[in-house]
């Protein structure tokens, strides 16, 4: 255990190869990319009013970790249930009074278009997503959850469902897949549970083994690891690492920066629906205007310390909270 | 006592004792307008000169010739040939002519043009003379119709052919019958929606499908029937008293059954079934008490009013502007008082309502309360405006009441009101354009094309996925 | 005792006539239905109606048994498919509306006295009309057979031949659900009642499957309905809110997403009603209430009996307790 | 700072707590907890731990099968959620802790139920500790992101003024800043005297602000100490907390990345 | 068995009490007479079932007081024929008498119900006697399949021409959509149109019928009202008391509305006095049945211990139970298949039978092997080949001021189809 756990294991050579495929790669909003995996243009998406998000250009490389960061609000999961088919953009293409042509939302993945796709579809391309407040099949035993992920099972057509030599063989296939799978997330002795009677950390996990049941092209999670025991979180990114090794794309949000700077070769940065930033984790992390619209001044000072129970630091963190909140607001 | 005192005393009591008085006393003078309309008209039919009673040996041939205005054609010759012998009879003063017969067979019936009223002709769809085929024990008959213009007796030959050349609406559509159909339409879905509030309260709150809710609107009228009219209380009092005896049952109800299953967290499928079970045993105690019948709240006929080319009754007007007010009030109380927000909370998560300190209990039980209150008040109020009630007036306008909350978007006060409305409006217009055998389906079919339109109903909001 | 005997043999009876069998049909519809895939088909004896309607019509029209039987698999298929396009993207509560209106509104144009000619209007359709081509098939022969208490026509109006028929279609629809509901289709269709958009991010087409739930229950339906009305008649009434609502109660009874549990909740449901009102009918004594008051007081009981049924027993006599903990969420 | 045991009694405490969800299958085993007045306690343990089964324990959202509860010495074992709340017991739950359909301002007004009364004057304090709720205090709670949902949900809490703060996971789904604040917030209120017990999975931080910590696994109390103690005992470490941020701080601090 | 009294004696029979005279368990063992009945106990038809009830109850009381069939006590095994939105209950009912062996299965008050059952009793060789059915679709419907309720054909002509007689040439249905309203509708129009009127609203094939269950009429009284009928002819049944006072409220004269056998009845106690004045309906029957009316409103109380206000179907019933006794008694046999055999014949289809009127008075001339021809209650006359009676007797009654039918006179028709 603690080999999983002890000092960070020595890059390997895809890892490697995942960060210098980006390293050329100028640290700008927008920037095109020497592989995209995905490219998106033009999503716009506006409740009543407030524009929640507002993305001109993005690519995302393939074959490496991007982390999507960004305060509270600042469109994430919106631009999550936009390119995986779950919302539609504003801008989407429409039969009358739609967005001109080159203004209309656009996007890409594998080389192939997903415009206007729906979201079994786009999953089906390879594109499979977790949602931040967790979907559990409740009254699914957490097995059937898992073998629900997976792609290309005979039994699921009507038709050769009722005769059971048809699907038997990946059947078994994908049962032992998904005993591996759970056995890494610690969710192997519950696989007989009903999903619903799992703990809200639980329920997290379960979402992630079972998307990556499907062993998509490009996995996106939305905040995996919150709620998730940092011990287990740990052992968890190895995996998500070595999935990346294997040639997996992976996008992901998350707050936890400590996750954030240990696993992902780029960052990109939302606010107010924009890509602000997007570069090198290391790069990104340091840079000072993200520091203060998002990390802010004591994400690495201890908390215990009783000189932050002034008044001041109140201030101080509360304006913090308030120039995340401009960035983020109605502008 | 002065007049002067007397004035003030009446201005301490309660608003509700005048309309009371005033309604009383407008039910008296069309009381007596109304006996006077009875004699007129009995007045008008009586004592025929010819009475012609047909039995095994007789057989008789008869009519009665109307002026276009409906006046009965006096003095009116006709002549009547074959079987025994040539016969000829004048028109009484009730219009009326008949003849009996002992033979049966074809008899030729002449009207003699010459002796009607001034004015008046055969209409000349009328064939004259006219054959008709007399036969023992029975009355056979042929219609002379009058027509006040000038039409010429002449021409036409054939029999009238069959029905009525209007389309299959039925009738002429007229702007007075439009209106007059959208008024009822207007005091439908004001009912409807005073019925169906309650259904959205409890599906609002605690996402439960209440199929014993229609059996709470006949439990209103039923009560009503048997304070009003076998006990004889005082309307506006039985109606109270209704109303307090539903809204108690619907508090036992909650305390009895609901509030128990609650705790052992059936879900809602499976308590939708005990709704089932509970409807099925109050419409069976309805015919075990009452009685299959119909019966009336009120025997008296209705008083109207004429608003421009509208007839409305008083009742439904009351009705009418009752439930209006009750429907905005209830509106209002969800939306801005401190308990009616509680009843949206608990109806969108209970555990997290305890969590701020709502007894969510207390409040699920009011709302158990208030719907079936206004049930009741509800069901007194379509007794009165549909001129009675039985055990399953009720379990017949619940789907119509399912369709106005869906139709408003489920679990909304106004919601409910605004697709009571349409339903109340497209039930009692359909047979404008539709045959009005349609016209419950045509009501839910517009909710099925609303529901594509705006799949979270009128009043509904879209959830956010992820 | 005698009576009690005369009570439990009627009991007997109707546990495995042919409406208990209709009945259980259109449960196990329903179950693809509610039970597998969460669909809150209200609507079911619609199905019935629309399977029943084309199937009598059919053969009045001179079509044979089997295309008859097709066609009216077919109406049904159809039924589910306009009704479906439009609202299996809706809500599972407004789904519920629709369904119960759609039915609703095939009844009263069955029943409309505008089609007379073709549905019978409010006298519907005379078993007579359309029994022939069935009854023909029976290799039973004519004759009586006594089997225990019972005795039936061998082949008759209501006889041994559409019980037999009748309950082999039960359990061949039983095996076939068993077959299809451990298969992955059945798990997809689970996983849908459960939460769409999870699957959807699955990448399963969501909507197709639902359909495919719907077309498939709804056709199982219409087979509930023709069995109805084979020792029958056709009459739009009595496919209307009373029978959904008596597919449901079974459903319920014997446990939903369970394979045998519709089929036991029909037989519950007709035992459950006549032994009441035998019970009701024996000890409730004359001089209290009258015949027809004792009838409609047993009916009461019914009611209640239903409920509590359904409260001691929520999961149904064969559903798994544990599964309604998480109902809520 | 640890408040010697002995000296006030127990503002909570949870004796040999058993208690589940499913019949037959008991989640927490017996479960001890003791919480003096004024006192920070910090819960921290593995997923599925029951951490948040103790939770509802104490606020009487689970059926309690033995032991008990009691507050500021009364037995509250099987009290209701409400009646609780009335005895200053505020409550912040994992999952589902807004009301979706109510806007931002009526989830606050929902928080205080109890005392209408004192309305606006608390939800100005609150909107000023909270000021992006402020601006948007008409939208609905449901359409809210994660975040947002969970600042709501802290607020809501805070209307109430409780005396006793239970908290299920205040700082997951936040962004940096905001958790820090969150974890700030939460010693200041405590430091005006309310006594706040709080359930995280960002342990470290937790560890760092709480005056006690309990180590919960399979429904039973496997360590307990000081705040600092539990951070720095090589076991927990292990076992609850993991190596990252120690690690990523470490290597942050090794060998800076420069971009080629 | 009770101490009833035979038609012959007088309306003091009111006086004497009656004992129900249900059937004990195993009762088809013994030979006696079982009148099995199917009658909406329960359902939306419910309110029909007393009088029908009575009707059977009080002719097997007076076959009883007449020495019952071949000396052996008639009885009742009664049973729930639900309504049609509920056939399994009717289904059960007639699995129950068809296990009892019932010598006659009296029933049911709905066509819908009776298509239901008829094949079973027919298989099970049970004779069905309705005593409500007017359905065209059961007209002749099998050997097994009688009805005592006169043809449409009889009662639609006679109110035709009482409509056409007074004088009104527009007449405007308010017709219930069952096979009851649309079945007498068809004639009634048939006979207006024969005498030169014309139909202006509900007429066939419009869809202008309002269905079962219906609880608002306003759209339709605004809509016939609005063609300006001579006159209005409200066929449905319960739905009445609703439908009346809407007209009032709209205005319509109600001296010119017609009713027929569904609806004419007593309304003393649901409108107020002078409501329906001067309004007309009809009734099958030869005469004022006023001391057969107090024989059955004795006999359901004394047997059911409630009060029986309504006579719907009553005569029809009494008619059924009282042929099916005759045709055992002349049968020698209980057996439901020998009943069949015989009772056209004492119905007097043969033409030549002496006509008598009531059990007591037929039962000693079936014993003595004479030809009979019963007429009874409801006037209707022999069963023709369709099993239907030939021909039936129609009473016109007019409302006087206190709601109430008066009856005027009685005409007689013969079935056509
Ligand atoms: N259906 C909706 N209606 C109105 N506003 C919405 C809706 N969905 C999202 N928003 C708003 O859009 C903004 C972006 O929300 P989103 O959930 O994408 O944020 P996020 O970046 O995922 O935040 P977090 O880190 O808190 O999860 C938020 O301010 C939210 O309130
Ligand atoms: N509603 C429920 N029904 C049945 N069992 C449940 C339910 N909720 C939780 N459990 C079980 O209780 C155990 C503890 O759950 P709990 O939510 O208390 O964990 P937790 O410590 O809060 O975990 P996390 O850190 O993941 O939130 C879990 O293993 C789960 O299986
Ligand atoms: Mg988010
Ligand atoms: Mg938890």
């Amino acid at each position: 255990m603690s080999t999983d756990l002890g000092v960070t294991p020595a890059p390997t050579k895809a890892a490697a190869a995942a960060t210098a495929s980006v390293a050329a790669v100028s640290p700008l909003p927008g920037v095109p990319k020497p592989d995209p995996i995905l490219v998106v243009d033009n999503i716009v998406r506006q409740f009543g009013g407030m524009t929640a998000v507002n993305v001109p250009h993005l690519e995302v490389q393939r074959g490496i970790i991007t982390a999507l960061i960004g305060p509270n609000g600042a469109g994430k999961t919106t631009f999550f249930n936009l390119i995986t088919g779950f919302d539609k953009p504003s801008s989407a293409p429409r039969l009358i009074g739609g967005p001109k042509s080159d203004h209309a939302a656009r996007s890409m993945f594998n080389g192939r278009s997903v415009n206007n796709m729906g979201a079994a579809k786009v999953a089906q391309r390879g594109m499979v997503r977790t949602f931040q407040l967790t979907k559990a099949l409740s009254r699914l035993t957490v097995l059937e959850n898992m073998l629900l992920g997976a792609k290309d099972q005979p039994g699921e057509n009507l038709f050769a469902a009722v005769i059971k030599p048809l699907w038997a063989a990946r059947e078994r296939e994908i049962t032992a897949q998904a005993e591996d799978l759970l056995q890494r997330f610690k969710l192997l002795e519950k696989k007989n549970d009903m999903a619903g009677s799992l703990s809200g950390g639980q329920k997290k996990l379960l979402e992630m083994a079972r998307a990556l049941m499907s062993e998509p092209t490009m996995i996106m999670l939305d905040e995996p690891m919150a709620g998730v025991n940092p011990a287990l979180t740990q052992s968890l990114l190895g995996h998500i690492k070595s999935l990346r090794d294997e040639g997996m794309t992976v996008l992901f949000v998350e707050h936890d920066m400590h996750m954030v700077r240990h696993i992902s070769d780029w960052v990109v940065v939302m606010a107010e629906g924009k890509v602000v930033a997007e570069g090198p984790s290391a790069t990104v992390m340091d840079d000072q205007a993200v520091i203060d619209a998002y990390l802010g001044a004591h994400h690495d000072t201890d908390l215990g310390d009783d000189s932050l129970l002034t008044d001041e630091v109140a201030e101080e963190l509360a304006k913090e909270v308030e120039l995340e909140n401009r960035t983020e607001g109605d502008a | 006592m002065t007049p002067f005192t007397q004035r003030t005393r009446t201005a301490g009591l309660l608003s509700s004792r005048r309309m009371l008085a005033g309604l009383l006393l407008i039910g008296v003078a069309s009381l007596g307008l109304m006996g006077l309309g009875a004699t007129s008209a009995s007045a008008a039919t009586a004592t025929p000169t010819t009475k012609c009673v047909a039995d095994a040996t007789t057989g008789c041939i008869q009519g009665t010739i109307k002026q276009s205005n409906g006046d009965p054609a006096v003095g009116v010759k006709l002549t009547i040939a074959g079987g025994d012998a040539p016969e000829t009879l004048t028109t009484d003063a009730a219009g009326k002519w008949g003849v009996a017969i002992t033979v049966a067979g074809p008899y030729t019936v002449t009207l003699d043009t010459t002796t009607l009223p001034s004015g008046e002709t055969l209409d000349p769809s009328v064939t004259n003379p006219a054959t008709v085929t007399g036969g023992l024990g029975r009355n056979t008959g042929t219609i002379f119709k009058l027509s006040g213009s000038g039409g010429s007796s002449s021409g036409s030959t054939s029999a009238p052919t069959t029905g009525d050349t209007s389309a299959a609406t039925g009738g002429s559509v007229t702007w007075e019958r439009f209106l007059q159909q959208a008024a009822s339409g207007i005091r439908l879905g004001l009912l409807l929606a005073l019925a169906s509030v309650g259904l959205s309260l409890i599906y609002g709150t605690t996402g439960l499908s209440n199929f014993a809710h229609g059996e709470q609107v006949t439990l209103g009228g039923l009560l009503a029937f048997v304070l009003a009219n076998q006990l004889g209380l005082n309307l506006f009092l039985a109606a109270f008293l209704t109303v307090v005896v539903c809204a108690a049952t619907g508090y036992f109800q909650d305390a009895l059954i609901w509030k128990p299953l609650r705790k052992r967290g059936l879900p809602n499928t499976q308590l939708m079934i005990v709704t089932i079970g509970l409807s099925i045993a109050l419409q069976y105690a309805f015919q075990f008490f009452i009685g299959a019948k119909t019966v009336r709240i009120d025997k008296a006929n209705p008083v109207t009013v004429e608003i421009g080319p509208i007839t409305l009754s008083v009742q439904s007007l009351w009705a009418m502007g009752i439930a209006v007010a009750v429907i905005i009030l209830v509106g209002l109380f969800l939306l801005r008082s401190r308990i009616g927000r509680a009843t949206r909370a608990v109806s969108d998560n209970p555990s997290l309502a305890a969590a701020s300190g709502i007894d969510v209990d207390a409040i699920i039980r009011l709302v158990w309360t208030a719907s079936a209150g206004l049930a009741g008040l509800a069901g007194v109020m379509l007794g009165l405006v549909l001129n009675g009630v039985n055990w399953q007036t009720g379990l017949q306008l619940l789907l119509l009441m399912f369709a106005a909350v869906t139709l408003g978007g489920l679990g909304t006060a106004f919601g409910a009101l605004a697709g009571a409305m349409i339903i109340g409006m497209v039930v009692e217009l359909t047979n404008l354009v539709l045959p009005g055998d349609f016209k419950y389906a045509t009501a839910l079919l517009i909710l099925i094309l609303v529901l594509l339109v705006r799949p979270q109903g009128i009043f509904g909001r879209r959830e956010r996925i992820g | 005792m005698n009576e009690f005997l005369t009570t439990l043999t009627a009991i007997a009876a109707s546990a495995f006539s042919p409406s208990t069998a209709a009945l259980a049909i259109a449960a196990i519809g329903l179950n693809i239905h509610f039970g597998y895939t969460g669909l809150l088909n209200m609507g079911q004896a619609g199905f019935m109606l629309v399977g029943a309607y084309a199937f009598a019509i059919s053969i009045v029209a001179g079509i044979p048994l089997f295309p008859a039987v097709l066609i009216a698999l077919v109406a049904a298929a159809v039924f589910a498919l306009v009704l479906g396009v439009p609202t299996l993207k809706l809500r599972g509560d407004y789904l519920a509306i629709v369904t119960i209106s759609a039915a609703e509104i095939v009844r009263m144009i069955g029943r409309s006295s505008l089609l007379t000619d073709i549905t019978g209007g409010s006298n519907g359709l005379t078993g007579q009309s359309y029994r022939g081509p069935f009854t023909d098939l029976s290799f039973l022969g004519d004759g009586q057979t006594t089997l225990g208490p019972f005795t039936y026509d061998n082949t008759g109006s209501n006889g041994w031949w559409v019980r037999l028929v009748a309950w082999s279609i039960v359990g061949i629809l039983c095996l076939f659900v068993f077959l299809l509901m451990r298969s992955p289709w059945g798990r997809v269709l689970r996983g849908i009642r459960e939460d769409e958009d999870a699957i959807r991010s699955l990448g399963k087409n969501v909507y197709a499957y639902k359909m495919q739930a719907l077309i498939l229950g709804g056709t199982i339906g219409a087979l509930g309905g023709i069995i109805y009305v084979l020792p029958a008649s056709v009459q739009a009434d009595s496919m209307g809110r009373s029978m959904t609502f008596f597919v449901w109660t079974a459903l319920l009874l014997g446990g939903a997403a369970t394979v045998f549990g519709p089929v036991l909740g029909s037989i519950i449901f007709f035992a459950l009603r006549l032994f009441v009102q035998g019970i009701a009918g024996q000890f409730v004594p004359d001089s209290i209430m009258n015949g027809q008051q004792a009838e409609q007081f047993s009916w009461i009981l019914i009611g209640v009996v239903l409920m509590l049924v359904v409260i001691f027993r929520p999961q149904g006599v064969l559903g798994n307790k544990k599964e309604l903990s998480f109902n809520v969420n | 700072m640890v408040v010697p045991t002995g000296s006030p009694a127990p503002v909570l405490q949870a004796t040999d707590l058993v208690a589940g969800y499913v019949p037959g299958v008991n989640i927490l085993n017996g479960c001890n907890l003791d919480v003096y007045p004024g006192e920070l306690i910090g819960i921290i343990g593995p997923n599925g731990a029951g951490k948040s089964t103790l939770l509802k324990a104490l606020f009487g959202l689970v059926s309690v099968r033995s032991g008990s509860v009691t507050l500021k010495g009364e037995d509250i074992t099987g009290f209701k959620a409400n009646r609780l709340v009335q005895a200053g017991v505020g409550f912040v739950p994992q999952n589902n802790n807004v009301f979706p359909s109510l806007t931002i301002e009526e989830n606050l007004q929902m928080g205080l139920y109890l005392r209408p009364r004192l309305l606006s004057e608390r939800l100005d304090a609150i909107f000023d500790l909270f000021p992006a709720l402020a601006d948007r205090r008409t939208q609905r709670a449901g359409s809210l992101s994660g975040g947002e949902r969970q600042s709501v949900a802290m607020a809501r809490a805070l209307m109430m003024d409780p005396s006793v703060l239970l908290l299920d996971e205040p700082s997951a789904g936040l962004s940096p800043v905001r958790q820090d604040e969150t974890f700030i917030r939460t010693r200041r209120i405590n430091k005006t005297g309310v006594t706040i017990v709080m359930v995280e999975q960002n342990a470290r931080r937790c560890l760092q602000i709480c005056d006690r910590g309990y180590v919960l696994d399979q429904g039973r109390n496997a360590y307990t100490g000081t705040g600092r103690e539990l951070a720095d005992d090589p076991k927990v470490i292990e076992l609850y907390l993991g190596t990252l941020a120690k690690d990523v701080d470490a290597e942050k601090d090794d060998k800076p990345v420069t971009i080629a | 068995s009770g101490g009833g009294s035979t038609a012959t004696t007088t309306s003091a029979a009111a006086s004497s009490s009656y004992t129900d005279a249900a059937c004990a368990s195993g009762a088809s063992t013994d030979k006696s007479l079982v009148v099995g009945s199917i009658l909406p106990i329960t359902g939306s038809l419910a309110y029909l079932n007393p009088p029908e009830l009575a009707g059977v109850g009080l002719a097997v009381s007076d076959i009883n007081a007449a020495g019952g069939v071949d000396g052996k006590d008639a009885c009742v095994l009664a049973t729930d024929s639900g309504d049609s939105t509920d056939l399994t209950i009717s289904t059960a009912s007639a699995q129950k008498l068809i296990a009892a062996k019932v010598s006659v299965a009296i029933g049911a008050a709905s066509s819908s119900v009776s298509l239901n059952v008829v094949d079973s009793f027919a298989s099970a060789k049970i004779v069905q006697i309705s005593p409500a059915n007017t359905s065209a679709k059961l007209s002749g419907y099998g050997p097994f399949y009688f009805r005592t309720a006169p043809p449409d054909s009889v009662q639609g002509s006679a109110l035709g021409q009482l409509i056409t007689g007074d004088g009104n040439a527009k007449v405007a249905f308010l017709v219930f959509n069952d096979s009851y309203g649309t079945g007498l509708r068809d004639f009634t129009q048939k006979s207006i149109e024969a005498s030169g009127g014309t139909v202006v609203y509900g007429g066939k094939g419009n869809g202008q019928e309002f269905p079962p269950g219906q609880t608002t009429f306003s759209s339709e009284v605004t809509a016939a009202k609005a063609t300006t009928p001579d006159a209005i002819v409200i066929l449905a049944f319960d739905e009445t008391k609703s439908i009346i006072p809407e007209l009032k409220a709209q205005g319509v004269d109600l001296s010119k509305v017609y009713l027929s056998d569904g609806n004419t009845a007593d309304y003393s106690k649901d409108f107020e006095a002078g409501t329906l004045t001067s309004a007309q309906g009809t009734i099958p029957g030869a005469y004022p049945a006023d001391e057969f009316k107090g024989k059955l409103v004795s006999w359901y109380k004394d047997t059911q211990n409630a009060a029986l206000g309504d006579f719907s179907y009553a005569p029809e019933a009494y008619d059924a139970t009282t042929l099916s006794a005759l045709a055992a008694l002349k049968a020698k046999s209980t057996v439901s298949a020998d009943i069949q055999a015989q009772l056209a014949a004492v119905s007097g289809a043969s033409g030549k039978g002496t006509k008598c009127k009531s059990y007591a008075e037929c039962a000693p001339l079936v014993t003595a092997g004479t030809d009979i021809q019963y007429v009874g209650q409801s006037g209707v006359g022999p069963f023709n080949s369709h099993n239907e009676p030939s021909s039936a007797f129609i009473g016109i009654y007019k409302f006087d001021k206190d709601n109430k039918p008066v009856w005027q006179s009685a005409i007689e028709g013969q079935t056509s189809y």
